[in-house]
């Protein structure tokens, strides 16, 4: 047992994390501090989770496309519509709790939209979701009619940047999802269909899987999770901007996944791995920020850091120092 | 003969894969002007010391010669440099392309630096003529059978082989015609003094050809012998390292007792697919199917279970009418179907050994029954022994087992089910001696057992072993049920070959 | 002076910023009181889309175009190309590096004067005491960001107790400039080393006074908050005290530019080449609560 | 007709039935000056797309087309404008660098065995960032070969013009054909993308072939950045965002699937004048707010795929049936 658990803790993606979050401690020595004020834990260690929150989120979602053999382009427009929607619910005096389900539901019919043109209609998700990718980004304007709607709903702004257990909330959700899903597709045989309908969907749907239902889920659940990011990003600046929210995401979310281990090619997947993914991302985002890097180096350290964890996990490297296979492993 | 010099020669290859030891100081030598038959069971090593000789993987110790010189092949590209041709197990051509281009790719006819298309399609017509095909070679490969494409295959394979051929399993999907012009092809080649590697689980076809035969078993060299004066039970033995009495060919049995009616098809069948068909399946009987290559033998196979759907005609299961319009209907009323491409339908081949086992029982339980890991492990660990597969462990991909145990796998999916109407369409297709009786061995008992089956198959001797009724497909069309006296190889094939008058149905 | 009637077309960068969508309505506005039809195209933050956005009006046939160009270069061509066809060109916001007669003129801000405007009030505000700024740049490589930077630091070069000690990138979004000022605050021992942060668009200064209001320092008063571009939601911060200053960057660009275009049909006047709009500066002192009023409904 | 036309044909005649619809509207789109127009703003668009189209075939991708225009034209800017080259030379070195460029994130693909849309999205990064150190300014060029070649066009009647960046594309498209059909190297592509290990089986040089598209891929994407340096006589860190999404969209719509093996690039030669077609459009009528341009262009992009869809569905079903 604790065997499994410390293998299972020595795999490349955690070992990344570390070694950039000690980068980040070299390059700024107060890197690790943190402190309590106002009820609630300071320090750049609580950024990188409280900022990696919205990415962790969309890759929770993005995990079980990808593991499909699919793709999501358009976590980032979505994001951008449920905030608007919750938003401009708000500020027309709806309260909060139907805002933000109305918010969720958004999303999730966004998603189901996703899925219904790559199951029923069969088109490449890449291209499927690209529709979306660029259409949301219109709807949200549409919504707030190109204003940055600003709103003061005491709920919505606690989920952007209220804490919980001294943690920021947005992190706490992110944990309580992630925990949800692995659960979700773990404890049931969806996860093992989804791996099963990314590795071979004519083999899957000849051993009796409904592939269809099945893509139907995936892709509403990674629309879900997309406003749930939507909803905590908006929150977090107390306004919707369609203009800008979760702009470019979706290529963070997807780089998640694959540093978490997940293959394009679908198949084994982690959602657990796919959160370290989102972190090591922003851990390096901040890393950037907190050490006073020229912004122009920004694009340049984002790049070398990929191919550095794409060629620690490689089969080459994995041939000269045998590390475990992470995906196989992240399983239960 | 240690120093006699060899076309192509490996010598103490050992092949490691992870902790795996699949070739064990194999030594493998072969003559000009010879046919070499390469033998061993499933999982023996036989695919792996061929992609051995042909540098698609590399030994982990070992050498390869060509001509007494060694050499290093780092890719199949160098070993068709040295006059090596290969088809290798599974059919590894391109369906998205066109015949010609599979025949010549890499090597296409080119003028002005373009390819030559006027030139290459004609010369690809006139290869397949030498193989009976007569067919467009600007279409799509994957627009033909299965059984065309092997034929590409070997056409290609051929016009690579200066020097050596390599055939893994060529003749698997082949008729009985096909293996005979085949088999003309190859020692046209041989008196041109080809070396010839050839690897197939058909001894017939091992004694109507080859010269020599090298046996493997688990990895290890068990012997290259002369094949004059040696007998099949020798090859048998050496292979399987015991006795084994083949226990399918039992002959007419006395007709079996039916048990009640448990699928009754009445003119069912799918436009432009299959003509309708009236056919009752009793509980405890086996449904031979025969027919020639493309006859629609998988096609009707498909709409049984619904990956295709019937649209004319009625089903009924156990008395009761039923509608069957997709694989997961089937599966709620008990089907099971093992289909014919095991590659690109049946397994899963990234998934472990156990999930393979457990995902047609975990589809039937739905999303929310989870087998946990234990339940999995027993179910798979008890299909594992009682069906002998043969893997390293049971988290292993399946895709890194060999094809017989690959086979096994699958239609330990689909017991695993506990079904009541099996459809197994080419159940035998590749798998060895010890294998093959084994899956013969397995249909009688669940044949025994109560379980309906439909079995497809193009070996005639094995489909009379078992079978309590044949029905025979020709043209997309079902032509003849054949009963009791008529199950014998000489009715069946009178009946295929038959036109309208076949025997009473 | 009359141009009701006319076709013009309006080549838009796009809609990335709340200022921006104020000046597409005001734009939209203005076309209506002067009875023109207004062709609009969004041009999606891209040049070439820009581009084709002229040829089309061109080979369409309008009476005159409207460019907001994304970037200064690159205008030659096309330009040419609209004057062969006797089309006047203004260009609204920003200007371009082309020979001037290719265009009727251009209607915009001097950038480096706002950012000069804003570096003049932090001198003047701070009064020789010592100042650490930090700096939230917009996206990097744009225009106005390179502007912007340059002017405060014209404006605070004779100032030598005034230092910008961080600068990075925060888009011009809020939650960049959140982001950002969070990062800031932690490496300058929790925003206690910093008196200023300096923001080249409002939309990064709301962002980062929820940074410091999150920290528990008083954005205003501990850290003072000076940026540019004058939109509602820095009014409101501004009557609450949590922002200092901002520079006024006027949405209504095409008032001008249709002023000009009057004239010049009307009997040919040529208007002056640049036509600069003011870069006023408003404080605590201006009314806030008013200009936010004025503003709200212009579409920000 | 065979199998794999049918997409390409589907493609034609929406474009033929969208281009008719638009000219009933306004018929000024219908001029020797919208068509010139359509191959001159799309010229840059055009030739990466056929990069892409090779890519994409192999059944890879290749995120970095738009950065590497942007870093091209950068580089070129500063190249002649600061350090006095003359542009042929600047022209020169661009190409060099971005065939290692993409010969690097080949043999990345190909030796890590990492997902094209991984190492070509770090390429992305690596460009633009590359792009905005060198410098955050746009920089222009004025020299006179560029007012040279600008000056290199025909006339046509009717305020047409035929530009040497349009001709070019054409050239380019009609090169990429032949090399695409008629050559081995075009054949292994699709074997490539058709099946790898077969391929690799087959004696298909897989590695060398691998690294070659990606070297094509950035080598027309750097060709373009030429191009759209000619266009816009400068060069600018943040040129060319999200051409890579234009590309790939103006490649599927012309028929080739992602998933590699079968397409055109005739296909999508149509693609990219499809989406020109819809710009133009949008241009034309004028009144689209920002979001509703958005939100039409999402709109017809679907349109498009589910028509080929039913098209190629419809063609499809009428061969099974003689
Ligand atoms: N790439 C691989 N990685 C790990 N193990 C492998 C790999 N390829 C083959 N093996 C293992 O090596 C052994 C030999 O396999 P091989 O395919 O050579 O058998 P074979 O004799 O051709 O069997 P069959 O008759 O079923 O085709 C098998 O146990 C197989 O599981
Ligand atoms: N619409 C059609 N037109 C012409 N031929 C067709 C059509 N549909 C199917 N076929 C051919 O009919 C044959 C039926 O295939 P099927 O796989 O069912 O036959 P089979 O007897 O199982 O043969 P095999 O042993 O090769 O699997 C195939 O060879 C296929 O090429
Ligand atoms: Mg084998
Ligand atoms: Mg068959």
């Amino acid at each position: 047992m604790m065997r499994r658990i410390l293998s299972r803790l020595a795999n490349p993606q955690l070992l990344a994390l570390v070694g950039v979050l000690l980068i980040n401690w070299l390059l700024f020595p107060n890197f690790f501090r943190i402190t309590w004020q106002d009820g609630r834990l300071f320090g750049s260690l609580i950024d990188v989770l409280n900022r990696g929150a919205p990415v962790a989120i969309l890759a929770i979602g993005m995990a079980g496309v990808i593991a499909t053999k699919g793709v999501d382009l358009s976590v980032g427009a979505i994001m951008a519509v449920a905030g608007a929607v919750a938003a401009t619910l708000v500020v027309a005096g709806y309260p909060a709790p139907v805002a933000v389900a109305a918010a969720l539901a958004v999303g999730l019919l966004c998603g189901l939209w996703n899925g219904f043109l790559v199951a029923v209609l069969d088109i490449q998700p890449i291209i499927a979701t690209l529709v979306l990718m660029v259409a949301g980004r219109g709807i949200a304007q549409l919504i707030t009619e190109g204003f940055i709607v600003t709103f003061t709903d005491p709920v919505l702004i606690f989920i952007g940047t209220g804490s919980f257990l001294g943690l920021p909330m947005a992190a706490v959700i992110a944990l309580v999802l992630m925990i949800l899903v692995t659960l979700l597709v773990r404890r049931t045989a969806i996860g093992l269909f989804i791996e099963a309908v990314g590795v071979n969907r004519a083999a899957a749907s000849l051993a009796g899987i409904r592939s269809r239902m099945l893509l139907f889920l995936v892709y509403g659940l990674s629309g879900l999770c997309a406003a749930v990011a939507g909803i905590i990003v908006a929150g977090d600046i107390r306004g919707a901007d369609a203009n800008n929210a979760g702009l470019w995401l979706e290529l963070d979310a997807i780089l998640a996944v694959v540093i978490g281990g997940t293959s394009l090619l679908g198949g084994r997947f982690s959602v657990p791995l796919a959160v370290v993914g989102a972190l090591i991302i922003q851990a390096m985002n901040t890393g950037i920020l907190v050490s006073g890097f020229p912004p122009e180096f920004n694009l340049i350290v984002k790049a070398g850091l990929i191919f550095l964890v794409l060629i620690i996990q490689s089969p080459l490297a994995t041939r000269i120092v045998p590390v475990r296979v992470p995906a196989s492993e992240a399983r239960k | 003969m240690p120093d006699e010099e060899f076309a192509l020669e490996a010598r103490g290859i050992i092949k490691i894969f992870g902790n795996h030891v699949a070739l064990d100081n194999v030594n493998f030598g072969l003559r000009a002007g010879e046919v070499h038959a390469l033998l061993g069971e499933n999982g023996a090593g036989k695919s792996t010391l061929i992609k051995i000789l042909t540098g698609a993987y590399q030994p982990t110790t070992g050498q390869v010669l060509a001509d007494g010189v060694p050499v290093a092949l780092d890719n199949p590209q160098q070993a068709q440099k040295y006059g090596i041709g290969t088809v290798y197990q599974e059919v590894n051509l391109l369906p998205n392309r066109s015949v010609a281009e599979n025949l010549f790719l890499g090597h296409q006819p080119t003028r002005f630096g373009f390819v030559d298309r006027r030139k290459m399609e004609r010369d690809s017509r006139e290869v397949l003529k030498r193989y009976g095909l007569d067919l467009d070679p600007s279409s799509e490969l994957g627009t033909h059978s299965v059984a065309v494409q092997q034929i590409v295959a070997i056409a290609r394979a051929v016009e690579l082989s200066g020097k050596v051929l390599i055939l893994d399993e060529p003749t698997a999907s082949l008729d009985r015609n096909e293996v005979e012009r085949l088999f003309e092809i190859i020692r046209d080649l041989k008196a041109r003094g080809l070396a010839i590697v050839f690897i197939t689980h058909f001894l017939d076809q091992v004694f109507a050809v080859s010269d020599r035969v090298t046996i493997l078993r688990n990895g290890k060299l068990i012997e290259t012998r002369d094949l004059t004066g040696t007998t099949r039970t020798d090859v048998v033995r050496l292979m399987l390292g015991k006795d084994v009495a083949f226990s399918g060919a039992t002959g007419v049995e006395d007709a079996r007792p039916m048990g009640e009616v448990l699928l009754d098809f009445r003119n069912y069948g799918k436009k432009r697919s299959v003509h309708p068909f009236n056919l009752t399946i009793h509980k405890g009987e086996v449904i031979g199917v025969a027919g020639l290559l493309g006859s629609g033998r998988t096609e009707m196979a498909r709409i049984m279970f619904g990956a295709d759907a019937a649209d004319e005609g009625t089903l009924d299961v156990s008395g009761k009418k039923a509608t069957i319009a997709r694989p997961t209907d089937a599966i709620a009323k008990g089907f099971g179907f093992c289909p014919e491409d095991r590659k690109a339908e049946g397994i899963f081949g990234d998934l472990s050994v156990r999930e393979n086992i457990v995902i047609a029982l975990q589809g039937k339980l739905g999303w929310f029954s989870a087998l946990n890991r234990d339940e999995q492990l027993e179910i798979a660990g008890r299909f594992g022994e009682s069906m002998d597969i043969r893997a390293a462990s049971l988290d292993m991909p399946i895709k890194l087992l060999s094809g017989g145990n690959q086979q096994k796998v699958i239609l330990s999916r689909w017991l695993a089910t506990d079904p009541a109407f099996l459809i197994l369409d080419e159940p035998t297709r590749g798998i060895d001696v010890g294998a093959h009786a084994e899956i013969v061995r397995t249909i009688n008992r669940l044949r025994d057992e109560g379980l309906a089956l439909v079995v497809i198959s193009s070996e005639l001797d094995e489909v009379v072993a078992y079978s309590t009724r044949i029905v025979v497909m020709r043209d997309r069309e079902m032509v003849a049920e054949l009963s009791g006296e008529n199950i014998n190889p000489g009715v069946i094939v009178q009946a295929i070959a038959n036109h309208r008058e076949g025997p009473a149905a | 002076q009359d141009i009701s009637g006319k076709v013009i077309g309006f080549s838009q960068i796009g809609s990335e910023s709340g200022w921006r969508a104020a000046e597409t309505s005001v734009t939209r506005q203005q076309a209506e009181e002067r009875g023109v039809d207004l062709k609009f195209a969004d041009a999606q933050q891209k040049q070439e889309n820009q581009i084709k956005a002229i040829r089309g009006f061109i080979a369409q046939g309008v009476d005159a175009i409207l460019v907001a160009p994304v970037v200064a270069t690159g205008w030659d061509d096309v330009l040419a190309e609209a004057k062969e066809a006797e089309i006047p060109v203004v260009l609204l916001d920003r200007g371009v590096d082309a020979p001037e007669d290719l265009y009727l003129t251009s209607v915009a801000s001097d950038q480096i004067e706002e950012g000069r405007v804003a570096g003049q009030w932090l001198v003047d505000d701070v009064a020789g005491a010592d100042c650490n700024v930090v700096e939230l740049q917009g996206t990097v490589g744009s225009t106005p960001a390179i502007n912007r930077k340059q002017g405060f630091e014209e404006a605070i070069a004779g100032a030598s107790n005034i230092k910008i000690t961080q600068s990075q990138t925060g888009d011009f979004t809020r939650a960049k400039g959140k982001e950002v000022m969070e990062a800031f605050l932690k490496s300058s021992n929790n925003g206690a080393d910093i008196c200023a942060v300096y923001a080249h668009n409002d939309d990064m200064a709301v962002g980062a006074i929820q940074a410091i209001k999150d920290a528990g320092l008083k954005p205003g008063t501990d850290i003072k908050v000076v940026s540019i571009d004058a939109v509602p939601d820095i009014f409101t911060a501004i009557a609450a005290g949590e922002a200092n200053a901002t520079v006024e960057l006027t949405p209504n660009m095409a008032g001008p530019a249709f002023d000009a275009l009057a004239a010049f049909w009307a009997d040919g006047t040529e208007p002056e080449k640049f036509i600069i709009t003011d870069s006023k500066l408003y404080t605590a002192a201006d009314d806030p609560q008013g200009e936010y009023d004025r503003r709200k409904d212009l579409g920000y | 007709m065979s199998r794999s036309l049918r997409p390409l044909v589907a493609t034609a005649v929406i474009f033929a039935i969208a281009y008719a619809l638009a000219v009933m509207q306004f018929p000024s789109m219908f001029s020797t000056r919208v068509l010139g127009n359509f191959l001159t703003d799309n010229a840059f668009l055009g030739i990466t797309a056929v990069g892409m189209t090779f890519v994409i075939l192999s059944g890879g991708i290749d995120l970095s087309v738009g950065a590497v225009i942007g870093f091209t034209g950068v580089l070129i800017a500063v190249l002649i404008s600061w350090a006095g080259w003359h542009p042929l030379a600047a022209f020169t070195m661009a190409l060099a660098v971005a065939a290692a460029f993409g010969g690097i994130m080949g043999l990345a693909i190909h030796y890590l065995q990492v997902p094209a849309f991984i190492v070509t999205l770090a390429g992305m990064f690596l460009a633009r960032g590359g792009a905005s150190v060198i410098t955050r300014d746009s920089v222009p060029v004025n020299h006179e070969f560029y007012t040279w070649i600008s000056e290199l066009i025909i006339r046509l009647p009717g305020g047409g013009r035929l530009s040497f960046i349009g001709l070019l594309m054409v050239a380019i498209f009609i090169l990429g054909a032949l090399v695409a059909h008629r050559t081995k190297f075009g054949s292994y592509v699709y074997a490539l993308g058709g099946n790898p290990v077969s391929a690799s089986l087959m004696g298909v040089p897989v590695a060398q072939t691998t690294v070659l598209v990606y070297m094509l891929s950035s080598i027309l994407a750097a060709l373009a950045g030429i191009v759209f340096s000619l266009y816009t006589s400068a060069g600018y860190p943040l040129a060319a965002v999200g051409v890579e999404l234009d590309a790939i969209s103006a490649v599927v719509i012309g028929g080739t699937l992602l998933t590699g093996g079968y397409g055109f690039v005739l296909g999508t030669f149509i693609g990219v004048m499809l989406l020109g077609l819809v710009q133009t459009y949008i241009i034309f009528d004028g009144t689209l707010s920002s979001w509703w341009t958005k939100i039409v262009i999402g709109a017809l992009l679907f349109l498009f795929i589910v028509l080929q869809r039913l098209i190629f569905a419809a063609s499809a079903k009428g061969e099974k049936a003689s």
